[in-house]
């Protein structure tokens, strides 16, 4: 007898399974007389989408660029505030708050102040990528903090481990599957966050696109320039799943 | 729109963007009571920009609406059929606005160099381009920023773009409450007074109302008129009905912007002169790389018959 | 005895310890402790009496209630970097190897300099598990996780070991071998060890005392100084009649027939 | 000697803190001569709130509405495909990118698509607080069927559990901190999503009125309201943090 | 004996296991046995010889790489209804109490009705667990702990019970309590039991064969007929020459002193 089977992901069914949502977008746009301003059939969008590609890869890079600065930013600033949160008690009653209520506050609103602090270029896009993907690593970080298991915590005590060392040699790596967690929430948020920023105002980045695509009618390069976000997002997504799986000590 | 309380056909009217005085008239004659004269209820509501607009209402989520050519062409692009049914607006009340204190800025040449915003939902993106064109300006030296509506006064003020996109009798006057505030003084450039005879926005419709209900299409324009004509013979009076219905406006500006909105009717708003529908559709199609032939009555009803109903 | 000489290594006075509170689960009661320098002493008891938390209290890491604690005539309401711990769990870090969980303390203690320079060879060797430096724990038995912890204590030589049932996990070979390591580096370090254990047996081999814990909440109720010569190895167990009187003794203590 | 003090929060502290919050902002706001339009004074917003409260109190009851039944669509379903997901390798290959590009895409972008198809009304609030805050869910919960200890697993196993058995026994508690923490991201973003809908298409709600008061050019209400959104967050988020001081077992 | 009236109850012949393939840990070789039903048979061997590896392939838990496995004549491929396990480690339920972590295989088994029908009380009772019903694991000791998950098996009263050291963590008087209750059930209840223990004196005492396995990979070395009269009870461990002959011999093969 071999190991029992763990029934495996068959790679056929999820080809067909994404065939046949094309399909349904194609022929169903044809079918229920989809106006084409609310949504394109697929294969006009293909169109549009290789038409433009040279200049929906141009404007990518910007927005890549925009997304990987504020995502580390906050992957930075997310473990360094949460271990901080986590430690001193005084920071969970003031600076805790704070992060949430910067959560909670509709960024857009926000907008004239972000503009006329960091203008139109880059750094008001980074800001509100930063500002959507840190609250996620936080609580993810501060969850996995929490999680240490008391047993290992208290033979580190034992040990006389100072507070670095437990941070660096115990906590970390044992937050590490809760904050790989919060990463594959932030990602695809600090893409949000970096298209908000550039609807905000810019004259680059897909976010740029999608508003001029959208202000002209244009709806096949509408989608065509929101599915380069989402592809985008996509396969930021799967870097950081992929990252993920060095992380292999979470049930064991 | 079905029928109402009182016996009475229910039509809405998406106004196309947030309450403001350019709406004046609609609000007028719900109530001093002429639709429901004409037999009809009369519901308003906000919109999202006139593309949406337009689009909304070719879907059927409502009767009538308040919208440009722009808005229009681009729908029927797409495999829509609305229409204008009536002019408000009879020329593009856009233009540049920008401070006197720091630029000088006469004629289209004069942008050269310079940053401009404009709103998200507004066609500047296309039209300006076009614009400079016509005008021997090279259309790649003035650099086009795309804003939030709300970003477009404050950004300028503050100085962080050379000009600013400011409408007759929408946003023009908040820039001038906002210059005041700022200590500075607001130039303006319009586009009409360069080489520019487009149509600005006016009431839309659907070839559907228009094949199904004809006499609703007809009451609620000439309803419409008389309301905006009881608005420029009475702001004072209509800018309490505006500031009573939607407690959120300003008195001061919503009156301003009856006032442009009036002045930007005396040219013949009703009607349609087929010089003017010819010039927009011509402009329109340099502006947008517009696909096939569009003919005048496609877009505008009646533009090449009978001008539309006035009271 | 070597400890008499060198003075108090351990005094527990009085001391009385509960969980959740005076109206929570009483685990001491009024026990009174003193351990020489250098003395190794083996505590046992019913389980649930009292070991444990008594270790962790010695360990600095539970307070208590009332009565006091010290070492080294110094209160402790910390842990100490003298003291080496061998919880009754394996505590392996699951994303370490063998060889690094077996030089973590030493590393923490005395940084990376120290933790490099030992010779963990001679460790994984003594401990039975050659070829499987480069493991995980989860990779391990049961009782090989037990023999990296233990390891890992007796690699920072501590002048007092705390150990709580360490070699519990262990067949009787396995736990003979260690028997005889542990005397032996006792006998060359000159350490101070508390060891918890279940065995009657193994605690008559390898302590100048035995203390008895009562049912919880845990009370002394008798501390036998164990009469066998030194250097001692686990051949006593067989050919020491003084060795099965200790063991009689102590079972007649503990209830057991 | 008493149990070693953890060094304990000190609600002084705390409050001080906020107070020197809110005074920076009071004079730092007259001290800087920041214009009004771009932040009013602490006090001016404050008056604001003051004089709109009843306004603010309806639209607040409204967003409140929203935020709760899409928050609640999203724990029920977003445990649901984890489950799903965890269990059957087929839906992790197939809708788990569709679950990751609907997170990828940005949401103002349907917002024409939304609100043909949803209306003015509920619904799109409704869809679009349940689509910011599913994925959270679904990814957190995730990582806490991924963290059920093997033990415990290998366990249930040996009695022959079944699946259901497996899942509400085991899994479901196991996971219960990890889908805490991912309710505590969600509960923000359910909101800022609740927001979103009324900004792209609302006749009510306290996005409809940053919307006009934002356009009539009324800074200080559009910060009261964006204060309102904020507490409303605030609130929220405690609730979920307090719900969450029940699933004590994380660390054990 | 009852055993051999009743045919086989478990059948493994020429059984290797490898962990990580057959470039990896090889745990088990070429191991063959068989058990009676209602026998009583421990496992002894060193430890990571790969005990606890062939109780998890009887338990239907771990596949292997040659040879067979049968259980009542039915090959063993998954976990099977009548077969209760104890594993080495106390796998309770954090989140619930000691009443409810004992009920829990009752109650996934056979549903609630069983479970509160069940009489928690006497099983309470009998592990000395009496107060501490409503107390959650991490307030217990880790012996207590233990006796938790021993007190679950039991509650199943199933046809083979298969144990992983689960007296290990018990003190001696602890132990033998649980060694006579145990010995009751399987007179009483006619069980197959399967018991792994580092305890030689615990294996003759309560079983009717002795396997020992050799050091990784674990071969079978020994399979040694305990003959002493039934029903036993710890007191033979004094009383009976016979006991202590079998221990020796165990000791012997075992390379113990
Ligand atoms: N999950 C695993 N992955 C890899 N190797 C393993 C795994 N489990 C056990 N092993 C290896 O298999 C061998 C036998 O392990 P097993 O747990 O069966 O030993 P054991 O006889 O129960 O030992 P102990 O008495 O210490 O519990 C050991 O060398 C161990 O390292
Ligand atoms: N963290 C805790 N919270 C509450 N009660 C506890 C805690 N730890 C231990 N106890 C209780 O204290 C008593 C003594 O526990 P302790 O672990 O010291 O026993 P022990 O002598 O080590 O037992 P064993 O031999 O079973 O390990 C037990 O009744 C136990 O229930
Ligand atoms: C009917 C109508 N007219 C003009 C615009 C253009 N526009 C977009 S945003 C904005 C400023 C609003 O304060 C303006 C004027 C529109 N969208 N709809
Ligand atoms: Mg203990
Ligand atoms: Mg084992």
């Amino acid at each position: 007898m071999a190991t029992p089977p763990r029934t495996q992901s068959n790679p056929v069914v999820a080809a067909l399974f994404f065939v046949a949502l094309a399909a349904a977008w194609e022929f169903g746009v044809r079918l229920f007389g989809v106006k084409s301003y609310l949504l394109p059939a697929l294969s006009d969008i293909g169109v549009a989408f290789w038409e433009a590609r040279a200049m929906l890869l141009d404007h990518s890079l910007v927005t890549l660029g925009e997304v990987l600065s504020g995502f580390a930013l906050a992957a930075v600033l997310g473990v360094a505030l949460a271990a901080l949160i986590h430690v001193v008690p005084v920071a969970r009653s003031t600076l805790y708050p704070v992060v949430i209520a910067l959560q909670s506050i509709p960024k857009v609103g926000l907008a004239p102040l972000m503009v006329v602090w960091l203008g139109y270029g880059f750094g008001s896009k980074l800001v509100m990528a930063f500002l959507f993907a840190f609250f996620p690593i936080v609580i993810s970080t501060l969850g996995g903090l929490a999680s240490v298991p008391s047993n290992l915590e208290e033979h580190f005590r034992a040990l006389g481990a100072s507070r670095w060392t437990m941070f660096a040699r115990l906590q970390v790596p044992a937050a590490m599957p809760n904050f790989m967690d919060g990463c594959k929430v932030a990602m695809p948020l600090a893409v949000i966050g970096a298209i908000v920023g550039e609807f905000v105002g810019s004259n680059n980045g897909l976010g740029n696109v999608i508003l001029l695509a959208t202000g002209s009618s244009q709806t096949a390069l509408t989608f065509a320039a929101l599915l380069t976000v989402t592809m985008l997002s996509l396969v930021l997504f799967y870097v950081v799943e992929l990252l993920s799986k060095f992380v292999w000590w979470r049930a064991v | 729109g079905g029928t109402g309380d009182a016996g009475k056909e229910r039509v809405t009217f998406n106004m196309s963007w947030l309450p403001q005085g350019s709406m004046a008239g609609v609000i007028a004659a719900i109530d001093k009571g002429y639709y429901a004269e004409a037999g009809l209820d009369v519901n308003v509501v906000r919109g999202f920009g006139g593309i949406r607009t337009a689009n909304e209402l070719d879907q059927g989520m409502f009767e009538f609406g308040y919208g440009d050519p722009v808005s229009v062409v681009l729908n029927r692009q797409n495999g829509g059929k609305t229409r204008m049914v009536g002019t408000i607006n009879t020329r593009w009340p856009a233009a540049l606005c920008y401070v006197k204190e720091r630029h000088t800025i006469e004629k289209p040449a004069d942008l050269a160099g310079l940053t401009v915003g404009g709103g998200q939902s507004s066609a500047m993106q296309a039209l300006v381009p076009a614009w400079l064109t016509r005008n021997g300006v090279d259309k790649d030296s003035v650099k086009l920023l795309q804003l939030d509506p709300a970003l477009v006064v404050t950004s300028l003020v503050e100085g962080k773009i050379d000009a600013g996109e400011c409408w007759e009798g929408n946003s023009l006057p908040l820039y001038h409450k906002r210059a005041k505030e700022a200590g500075v003084t607001i130039g303006r450039i319009s586009y009409s007074a360069f080489n520019l005879d487009l149509y600005g926005s006016g009431i839309l419709t659907t070839e559907k109302m228009l094949a199904e209900k004809p006499e609703t299409v007809k009451k609620f324009l000439a309803a419409t008129y008389r309301g905006y004509e009881y608005a420029a013979a009475n702001p004072d009076e209509v800018v309490g009905m505006m500031t009573k219905r939607f407690p959120m406006l300003d008195a001061a500006i919503t009156k301003q912007q009856m006032v442009e909105t009036a002045e930007l009717m005396k040219d013949g708003a009703g009607t349609f002169k087929p010089a003017r529908v010819a010039s927009s559709l011509d402009f329109l199609k340099q502006a947008y790389a517009l696909k096939g032939d569009i003919a005048p009555g496609d877009v505008f009803e009646g533009a090449s018959a009978t001008p539309a109903a006035r009271p | 005895m070597a400890g008499s000489l060198m003075g108090v290594a351990i005094r527990v006075e009085n001391l009385t310890k509960f969980y959740g509170g005076p109206t929570g689960t009483k685990a001491l009661e009024d026990v009174d402790i003193a351990i020489e320098d250098c003395e190794f002493i083996s505590i046992i008891g019913p389980s649930g009496c009292g070991k444990s938390t008594l270790l962790r209290i010695l360990a600095g890491l539970h307070g208590f209630d009332t009565g006091s604690a010290a070492m080294f005539d110094e209160g402790v309401d910390a842990p100490r970097d003298d003291v080496g711990v061998v919880f009754q769990t394996a505590n392996l870090l699951p994303w370490l190897t063998v060889d690094k969980n077996l030089t973590l303390a030493l590393e923490i203690r005395r940084g990376k300099a120290a933790a490099e320079a030992a010779d963990v060879g001679a460790m994984v060797e003594m401990l039975n598990l050659k070829g499987f430096e480069d493991k995980y724990p989860h990779e391990l038995s049961g009782g090989m996780k037990h023999r990296v912890a233990i390891g890992q204590a007796l690699m920072q030589n501590p002048r007092v070991l705390l150990m709580d049932e360490p070699f519990g996990a262990l067949d009787a070979l396995t736990r003979d071998r260690l028997n005889i390591e542990l005397l032996r580096l006792w006998q060359r370090d000159r350490k101070t060890v508390v060891l918890i254990t279940h065995s009657i047996s193994e605690a008559v081999l390898l302590s100048d005392r035995v203390l008895v814990l009562s049912e919880r909440p845990g009370r002394l109720i008798a501390d036998l100084k164990i009469d066998l010569p030194r250097p001692r190895d686990p051949s006593i167990t067989r050919d020491m009649p003084a060795f099965g009187d200790h063991v009689v003794e102590l079972s007649r203590i503990m209830g057991v027939v």
